[in-house]
């Protein structure tokens, strides 16, 4: 029995008629029976039981610091409510100074992160692919993970002045590492079996690499962006402490740092409070969407673990 | 239905003028120059057509064989030609990749062997019909039952449009139910699309009730021990008596291999 | 590496980036911006200016060519020129000098009196933290820059230093003007040193202007136009006390929105004394100072001056040519 | 057939003797068959593999920098070369700067750390038993990792003066939240599968929890505990940094901003280097080997991402 | 041996005076308040020493129903009564605990049901040499075969000492030469320990080659429709015709289930 037909042949072997048909259906009973739908929350309720509790809390502690501000009258000074705190952050967005703060962070903060990306990736790859040079240099850069960056920054003010130039190496210092070692450690956990199919269908080495490794390696990819960017914020914050004056913008670093000078504790906790919900939100915004949807395509479930 | 055992190494059983699918030289694999031989002098010749079991206990070579014959890995030793070019492969688990549905698992296949773009989606869903998963294009990897997977992964392997099909323990990580029903279901395309397959399992029963011809290979150093010929009388059902009868001879021979290793 | 220094030596500079503090000892640079002096001096070179809070970070801006000239205290100044191997900065001219003292609240009437204090300076290393550490091991005490000793010296922020005295957390101060003023009229602080005391004639330099190497080498005629601008500044301050402190409050408030209460800078005003001499002589005492308190190392201090450009303002004017004491260009 | 026999019973059943040793035969060559022992690589060997490239990098690295800092003679005090930052570093040490620096930092991370662990670990058990806690408190958890610890300096400055309380503190907000989510996502990771068998096995709520739940959360709270000492050790430096002076000890940090202040870039490289060894050296000898042996016992392999 | 077919539900079959082992009676189960109905009516007793197998298609509900007996799950109606009081419990994959030695494993359930400190380790190596695999005591679980692992479960089970043993697909996950190892050594521990158990598997021939009973559980809801008895005449071989015999007349049943969820 010799036939070539590549392509499914209309049944041209007896018998497998009716035998055909009774192997549909059993096919599809089982299949009805090994796939269960998994009936998703709706997305009001996943609110309703992700965000709720945690609000509630924040309410019920901003209510309690207020009635203890009322009723202990601690210094000002040393224990604003969260009266003066709002009035505070108030009075710092009808200055114009709170958006100017935060557009100039988030900016600088982006920029950084986008270069630190347009670096850390080609590096990541070039980690990856290359072996001799991933031996030499990837303890280098997971030794650099360990360095604080804040560390940079007494250089990159001697060498770059109070300019923004500082703050753009810091954070880039804080930033690429975990970028390039977030893509290597997505490539190698790629699994081997994915490789090996795809040079089975044929793909040759460009193929390989765009058509199956970088896609397999999105989510560790992912992950390490999203820890790119704690970096980037974390770095550009601590850089936007220290290095205040000179050229460089004026930042919620500075803002923080300016509000401590002024000994204005509602101002800086209310510095720490937008500096927190901002983190909060481009998480929330950016990266958050980006990964469920990415995990839940291939069925994994986000990890709590960051 | 007729068993017969011969001694290794098979001898050519090919009719004259019929040019092999697959024919394996004196063919030795050890990994690194130190390692132990994982490979010995293999020689095996696989008819155009022919389904072939490759049986044995864990360890023994049998992956390290389908992959030499894939060209995944270099033989160290003798020569493997695979006279329609190049073979496909399916693997134990599916390795379907999960970012893409089944649709576009089986497309991505057809891509990459060179179909034009505007064939790609018409053929894709004619190979997952084939596999009665027609349904089921738009459906992701995680979606789909262990057995779906295989089956995804079966038209794809048939989407590379080769003679030659390498299937290594595609159906061992399935349950038993449906198991069996692959089995009928890859005898149907075998039987339709003709295509040369060789079938790596540790299932006696399994290779029994797909394989033409069974090799049972023995272990360190891997070696054809036995092979078995199984005239084709059409479909048979793993309970049946031949298929029985053949099992226990196989097992026996097997048990006796792996007896030897015992410490 | 400075954009300043793009072009060839020679051809006119576009612009001069200069920077200063919103200090009382560094009237001449606000009194030269708020009367227009430098802009007059310069003509076609555009003037931009900056304005930082402590001597390193502007030592910073100037090597990292993010300024080109700044006003400021003598041992950054050194220290830089020393560490540059001298290829940092140059001086081209004086312009404050008195109007540092040691503050200290009442009760302590003697240098006796200051075992176990904290004292604080504005940061580590400036010319009143290098006063006070040689002047403390002169009266006999230990001090260390890493903190302890026999007196605890706290570099701390001026505004921060005034609060932390105000509540009673550090028991002294040394510092410029007009902080000293404000200590005093503010915090019922006393003067236990003054500075001037301390040196021979009573005069020590508080504020220099500086110049980054390459500006100088780039643009030699717009640094004596700074210098010109610089000179008329000390100038009108010498010739119009009157409306010295006006003047001076209007940049501040313009800087910071905050101008200083008129009895402090009318006391800061009589301490301080505004010339364009350097008071070259007196560098490698404070070199010393600096080595011997831990803040500095010795270097050579050749050529960290040159005043050729002050010397020919000064020679048109008719005014005595200034000394660089060996130490640079005259 | 009800023979009740409990213990293993000498074979009353006939027939089991032949069959059985045939078995015993048969599974002990299927057992050879199937484990195939490790072949490891011999320490001197790792070290070869895994030490060298990087050092002979570093080393190529350094010689390169000496070379240029000859040839181009660049300004000294913007780019000194390897000598002079070795210089830097022996004056350092025979000032006794250093090891006052290295012992202040060490001794302050590590009791920072330890408290850190002290609040972390009863917090994670707590957010991972409770629901309503973790749900509520969670999310804020998740929060505070976002915020980067160096926005508490100002804060914590004003709160606590500039005594080591503050560094502390810093510490503490940094460290945290990052061990209690190691531990609660460790506690996550259980299987299921090993508190049923616990359950099956007769075990209580209590020998549950310590002799099942505990041990296989044990890498998850390792890295939780990883994390929380790079934490600590990137907050302390910030903190040192910019709390300098007051009745704070002096620490790296205080080390680095005092050499900038200075001018002096070969001391600030020199403070940078010692930081990355110290955290390197910290990281190598408490925390690698810890993970390692615990991951090699449970046939896991270290994964590449930090 | 003999087969017989009965209709559900099933009568009581034990000889009078002789106490059953488990008794299940009219149990239901649903998860959660709204869920579909997973177990319906379910009619079961199991004599003492009595080898039973439960067999059903995927999702038909046999895990919950062997959860509900081991105490890890509650009946949503009916009830059921494990007379020895509780049972030892068996997963598909091993669920040994990856830090612990396969001794330590052992003497760890040894030490949960009481058993002093210093007999601990004896038991366990006696248990471990039961499976054969006393000289791998010491090591760990992810040193062992998938094989070993198993064996050391059953001896982790077997040293809870409980009449009754639970085992949910044990072996579902191992290669066919093991599994047939595996079930002789399951038998042969049955025969000498004298154990009740119900066992759980997809595979047909797997129960017919080792229940005393086998039970035929429909899907959706998950109900008792058929059950046959085997009369134990001693060990069989899984390739033995009575067994195939068995195996055919349980498929084409089994089959008609499935076929009935066909969309
Ligand atoms: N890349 C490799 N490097 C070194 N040794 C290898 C490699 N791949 C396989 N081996 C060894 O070669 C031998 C045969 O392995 P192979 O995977 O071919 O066996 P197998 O018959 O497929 O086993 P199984 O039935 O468990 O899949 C084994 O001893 C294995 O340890
Ligand atoms: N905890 C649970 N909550 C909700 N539904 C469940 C739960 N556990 C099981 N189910 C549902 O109950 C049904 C029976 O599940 P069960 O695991 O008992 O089936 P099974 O026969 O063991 O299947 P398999 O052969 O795949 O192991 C399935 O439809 C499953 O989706
Ligand atoms: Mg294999
Ligand atoms: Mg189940």
């Amino acid at each position: 029995m010799l036939p070539d037909t590549a392509q499914p042949a209309s049944s041209a072997v007896p018998r497998s008629g009716g035998a055909h048909d009774e192997l549909r259906r059993l096919e599809s009973g089982l299949d009805a029976l090994q796939t269960v739908p998994l009936t998703e929350k709706g997305p009001w309720r996943r609110i309703l039981d992700g965000v709720l509790p945690p609000v509630l809390l924040v309410v019920a502690l901003v209510v309690a610091w207020q009635f203890y501000t009322v009723i202990a009258q601690p210094r000002p000074d040393l224990a604003p409510g969260p009266l003066n705190v709002a009035g505070s952050l108030a009075e710092l967005w009808n200055a114009g100074r709170l958006q100017e703060a935060v557009l100039t962070s988030l900016a600088r903060g982006g920029a950084g992160f986008l270069i630190a990306v347009a670096i850390g990736t080609p590096l990541g790859l070039l980690l990856a692919e290359w072996r001799l040079l991933r031996r030499a240099l990837g303890p280098l850069l997971s030794g650099l993970q360990v360095l604080p960056s804040v560390a940079w920054v007494p250089a990159a003010i001697i060498w770059f002045g109070l300019t923004d130039a500082t703050v753009y190496f810091v954070v880039l210092m804080g930033a690429v590492p975990s970028i390039a070692n977030g893509l290597v450690s997505g490539i190698d956990q790629v699994p081997p079996q994915l490789r090996r199919v795809g040079t089975v269908l044929g793909a040759s080495r460009i193929e390989l690499a765009t058509l199956v490794v970088l896609p397999a390696a999105l989510p560790g990819y992912l992950s390490g962006l999203k820890q790119g960017w704690a970096f980037s914020w974390r770095s550009l914050m601590a850089a936007e402490i220290i290095a205040m004056g000179g050229s460089i913008g004026f930042g919620l670093g500075s803002m923080l740092q300016q509000s401590r000078e002024l000994a204005d504790l509602s101002a800086v906790l209310a510095t720490i409070l937008v500096i927190l919900a901002v983190g909060i939100l481009v998480e929330l915004t950016a990266f958050a969407p980006l990964e469920r949807r990415l995990l839940r395509r291939r069925g994994l479930t986000p990890g709590a673990r960051r | 239905m007729q068993t017969s055992t011969e001694a290794p190494p098979a001898p050519e059983t090919l009719p004259p003028g019929v040019k092999p699918a697959i024919r394996i030289d004196s063919l030795g694999k050890r990994f690194g120059p130190t390692g132990p031989v994982v490979l010995d002098n293999i020689n095996l010749t696989v008819a155009p057509g022919e389904f072939l079991c490759l049986l044995g206990a864990s360890g023994c070579g049998k992956s390290t064989l389908l992959n030499i014959i894939a060209g995944l890995e270099h033989p160290s030793e003798g020569t493997v030609t695979v006279t329609s070019g190049s073979a496909a492969v399916m693997f134990q688990e599916s390795a379907l990749f999960p970012w893409l549905t089944a649709g576009r698992n089986v497309e991505l296949a057809l891509k990459l062997r060179g179909v034009p773009r505007s064939g790609r989606r018409a053929q894709a869903l004619e190979l997952l019909d084939l596999v009665n998963l027609a349904d089921a294009a738009h459906k992701r990897p995680h979606e789909l039952s262990g057995g779906m997977r295989q089956r995804v992964a079966l038209a794809r392997a048939l989407a590379q449009d080769r003679k030659v099909l390498l299937m290594d323990e595609p159906f061992a990580a399935l349950d038993a139910i449906t198991r069996d029903l692959l089995h009928e279901e890859l005898e149907r395309v075998w039987r339709e699309t003709g295509r040369t397959i060789i079938f790596v399992t540790h299932n006696v029963r399994e290779a029994a009730r797909l394989g033409q011809r069974v090799v049972l290979m023995s272990s360190r150093p891997g070696r054809i021990s036995n092979e078995w010929r199984i005239d084709d009388t059409g479909p048979r059902r793993i309970e049946s008596p031949e298929v029985s009868r053949l099992a226990i001879e196989i097992t026996d021979q097997l048990r006796e291999e792996i007896r030897r290793n015992a410490a | 590496a400075a954009a300043g220094t793009a072009a060839a030596p020679g051809e006119p500079a576009t612009e001069l980036r200069l920077g200063y503090f919103d200090n009382v000892t560094h009237a001449p640079a606000l009194v030269g911006l708020d009367q227009g002096l430098f802009e007059d001096a310069l003509g076609d070179t555009a003037l931009t200016t900056q304005v930082f809070n402590a001597g390193p970070a502007a030592i910073e801006a100037l090597s990292a060519g993010a300024i080109d000239a700044a006003y400021l205290g003598p041992n950054p100044a050194i220290n830089s020129f020393v560490k540059s191997a001298g290829q940092s900065v140059r001086i081209v001219a004086g312009a404050t000098s008195g109007g540092a003292a040691l503050v200290v609240r009442p009760g302590i009437t003697d240098a006796s009196d200051l075992a176990g204090t904290t004292i604080a300076t504005p940061q580590l290393g400036n010319t009143q933290d290098v006063a006070l550490r040689s002047w403390l091991g002169e009266q006999g005490y230990a001090t260390s820059t890493s903190g302890g000793g026999d007196v605890n010296i706290a570099p701390t922020e001026n505004a921060q230093a005034l609060a932390l005295f105000q509540s009673g957390k550090i028991d002294g101060a040394w510092l410029p003007e007009p902080w000293v003023s404000r200590f005093v009229l503010e915090a019922d602080a006393t003067v236990l040193v003054d500075e001037a005391s301390l040196w021979t004639d009573g005069a020590f330099p508080t504020t220099v202007l500086l110049v980054s190497a390459d500006y100088l080498a780039a643009h030699p005629e717009a640094v004596e136009a700074l210098v010109a601008g610089h000179t008329a500044s000390v100038d009108w301050l010498t010739e119009n006390p009157d409306q010295a402190a006006a003047a001076i409050n209007r940049v501040l408030t313009a800087d910071t929105g905050k101008p200083l209460p008129d009895a402090v800078l009318a006391r800061a005003l009589t301490a301080v004394t505004f010339t364009t001499d350097p008071l070259a002589e007196t560098f490698p005492v404070l070199l010393k100072a600096g080595v011997d308190a831990g803040t500095a190392k010795t270097g050579n201090l050749d050529g960290l001056f040159d005043l050729a450009p002050l010397n020919r303002v000064l020679t048109e004017a008719g005014a005595p040519s200034v000394s660089d004491a060996g130490l640079g260009t005259e």
